[in-house]
């Protein structure tokens, strides 16, 4: 296997060239999807016959709660690259994928909480699937208030590293032990193993929600390395024609 | 102590948050020799002898000693060097016989009390550094120079906050030190009274 | 569609006002998401420009 | 400077500085006095929450002995001297965290039989409370002090590091306070035990490192 798009990935420039044509195409497929996903299911969708109408809010509570998890493994295994490789653009990743990992967990959580109350009668229990997103969602405010609070650039990168590394060896025990906590939680929708117990008219929509989601994170993510790359590289000459050549 | 050692600096280049020191630099210390880093506030002295210690690793060149490349493992360098930088590593809630034991465990009590006679903190052996002067607290951190038989010599400022009689004595010690086949890097805004030394210049 | 009218559909058999607040956070965070996104993307590139042209006229 | 004379300094320094640990283990006493004064005195409520309460006193208690271990070391320049010693940097602060450990949890043990007369703890608990004491405190030092390194540049860093640190010492508060209900009930409960300890063992090999690279960083 050749190892060339590795070191690649790891060039701000070639990352930044490569980034360009991809952000703009994955947010508006996202968004595309996104739609089409919550207008199915808002509209279209079989009520369900235990919750009524109540459930309709899964097609944003799930995707939101995949990406707060999937953002948090991405934070992982980025920290881990950088503390190895020293990758340059693995630190950049981190900074911009942060905030969008707690607004993810933030949604899950409010989400979660309505829909609580029609389905549990109650807004909050400390269910293992509850109690774990608060939890993700503390690692992250905590990665960006660390990061807020250094001025050091090599310090801020390392730490940031350090910290999710740590967040991700922690997080499968984290999981275990609130499991361990009562739980109330319905099991998960997708699984690899086995088919959707739901009818398809009703997981179809909930695919494409997710997919769109990830897309349209990706897209942010994206832009926002763009950002920090030209924050950080400021000095180079590409970084100057860049940004006098193109308006925005 | 080793009785010849050379360190080799070649194509040297640091990093430090947002500028590049020590563009290319190299140079070479033998056994005998002092090297005074020159430099404006900022070009890169006490980042130069940090880098060299092994308090982090440069961005490009090679570092190395009696003969080994020590630029991914400093440890070879560490085991026989004395480094002394801004903050001298002195804990204030140590006394004197205590911080000196710390760093040099080894040796004699005998030994000790000789060099605090020396430097003049005998009547303050007991006493926590922290009721220390600032000036008394660097002869703490020098009276390692004394007390360690190490040859390579990396010192950052080491005249800051001595008094003339202090200063002549670190002076002599240097000299003895180069004398018996030591390597000393310091940098100083300082003139060398009585030593005589190779400078190299930083530029910005 | 899972309907009959407009109205039914706002209402959602009085689980309305639970699907919307939701709906209407989530689409709340996204939108701030987006916003800052593009914000800091623009700032960003002015205050490089700007502080390119002042080295340049110098 | 060699391993021993390192150890030796740290219980001098750990010493000449009692009046903090003092003040951690005041800190712990003043917490589990809140909660009979506070919410309720009664043995019926005291005595199924008494192990939840003194796991709380006892992670605020260590969080705060824990937030500041390498402040000194960091503004006084000994931290420069431990990377330039030729010593293994993760070792001796292995080493820092063991001596740590030692000095602060001790005394939080010789306290614990009062603090369990005061709770109403019941007594075939007692026992598993200071297994899961022995057990779960090493990896509160350990994450605690990944987090004390990251933020020792900072001056005000405190609040900063509990924010950092208290979502990882979840999982060992619940384990532990399970384990004690686990032993009320007369279930078994060495299970979890055996994942507090597999968890200070991974923290004992993960957190030095960890710190290291922290220390390094923050070295500049």
């Amino acid at each position: 296997m050749s190892w060339a798009w590795f070191h690649k990935l790891g060039s701000p420039k070639w990352f930044f060239s490569w980034s360009k044509s991809w952000a703009l195409p994955l947010f508006c497929v996202g968004c595309v999807c996104l739609f089409v996903g919550l207008v199915w299911g808002l509209a279209f969708a079989p009520a369900d016959y235990q919750q009524g109408n109540s459930f309709r809010i899964i097609y944003i509570h799930v995707p939101v709660a995949m990406l707060a998890q999937s953002c948090y493994l991405a934070l992982g295994v980025a920290g881990f690259v950088f503390l190895v490789w020293q990758m340059k653009m693995a630190p950049v990743f981190i900074k911009s994928m942060a905030p969008v990992g707690a607004v993810m967990a933030l949604i899950a959580l409010v989400s979660g909480a309505i829909w609580g109350k029609p389905t549990w009668g109650t807004w909050w229990v400390w269910d293992a699937r509850l109690t774990s997103v608060l939890v993700l969602f503390l690692l992250y405010m905590g990665i960006i208030a660390l990061q807020n609070s250094l001025d050091d650039l090599v310090l801020v990168n390392k730490a940031a590293a350090v910290i999710s590394v740590l967040g991700l060896i922690n997080l499968p025990i984290i999981k275990y032990s609130v499991v361990l906590l009562e739980t109330l939680h319905q099991g998960p929708t997708f699984t690899l193993t086995k088919k959707p117990e739901m009818p398809p008219e009703m997981w179809l929509p909930l695919l494409f929600s997710v997919i769109g989601l990830y897309c349209f994170v990706a897209g942010l993510v994206l832009w926002r390395m763009q950002t920090e790359i030209l924050k950080r590289e400021h000095r180079s000459n590409w970084v100057k024609q860049e940004v006098m050549e193109h308006g925005l | 102590m080793q009785s010849t050692a050379s360190l080799t600096i070649s194509n040297l280049w640091i990093e430090r948050g947002e500028r590049d020191l020590c563009q290319g630099l190299s140079f070479s210390v033998q056994s005998g020799e002092i090297v005074r880093i020159l430099g404006d506030n900022g070009a890169g002295k006490s980042s130069l002898l940090k880098t060299i210690a092994g308090v982090f690793s440069p961005l490009e060149g090679k570092i190395s000693y009696v003969g080994e490349d020590v630029t991914f493992d400093r440890s070879l360098l560490q085991k026989d060097a004395i480094y002394l930088g801004h903050s001298v590593g002195v804990k204030s809630l140590l006394t004197v016989v205590e911080n000196l034991r710390w760093y040099c465990p080894d040796v004699s009590l005998g030994v000790l009390h000789e060099v605090l006679e020396l430097l003049e903190i005998t009547n303050h052996v007991d006493v926590l550094v922290k009721n220390l002067s600032a000036g008394q607290a660097r002869r703490v951190a020098l009276a390692r120079l004394w007390l360690s038989n190490k040859t390579l010599w990396l010192l950052d400022e080491p005249f800051a906050s001595l008094d003339v009689r202090g200063v002549t004595l670190l002076e002599q010690r240097i000299q003895q030190h180069v004398l018996s086949g030591g390597l000393v890097v310091l940098t100083t805004h300082h003139d060398l009274l009585t030593l005589s030394s190779r400078d190299v210049v930083l530029l910005p | 569609m899972a309907f009959n009218n407009f109205s039914e559909f706002l209402i959602m058999g009085a689980h309305g006002i639970y699907v919307w607040s939701a709906y209407g956070f989530s689409a709340f965070a996204l939108a701030w998401l987006v916003w800052n996104t593009l914000a800091t993307r623009r700032k960003t590139r002015n205050s490089l420009r700007k502080r390119l042209l002042r080295n340049q006229n110098r | 400077m060699t391993y021993s004379s390192f150890i030796r300094s740290e219980f001098l320094v750990l010493w000449r500085r009692k009046q903090d640990i003092f003040n951690a283990l005041l800190f712990f006493i003043i917490v589990v006095a809140l909660f009979p004064i506070g919410i309720n005195s009664s043995a019926e409520f005291l005595a199924p929450a008494a192990a939840g309460i003194v796991w709380c006193a006892v992670m605020l208690a260590i969080l705060m002995a824990v937030e500041g271990m390498f402040k000194e070391d960091y503004w006084d320049g000994s931290l420069e001297q431990w990377i330039v010693s030729g010593l293994s940097l993760p070792l001796l602060i292995l080493l820092k965290v063991i001596v740590q450990w030692l000095v602060v949890v001790a005394p939080l043990l010789v306290m614990m039989p009062l603090f369990s007369e005061m709770l109403y703890l019941p007594s075939l608990s007692f026992w598993v409370l200071i297994m899961t004491l022995l057990l779960g405190s090493p990896s509160l030092f350990f994450i605690g002090a990944v987090g004390a390194a990251l933020t020792m540049s900072i001056k005000q860093g405190a609040v900063l590091v509990m924010l950092l640190i208290l979502p990882f010492y979840l999982p060992v508060i619940i384990f532990s306070t399970l384990a004690v209900k686990a032993a009320e009930a007369g279930l078994p409960y060495s299970g979890l035990l055996a994942m507090l300890l597999a968890m200070s063992l991974l923290s004992l090999v993960i957190s030095p490192l960890m710190t290291a690279i922290a220390v390094k960083a923050s070295v500049n």
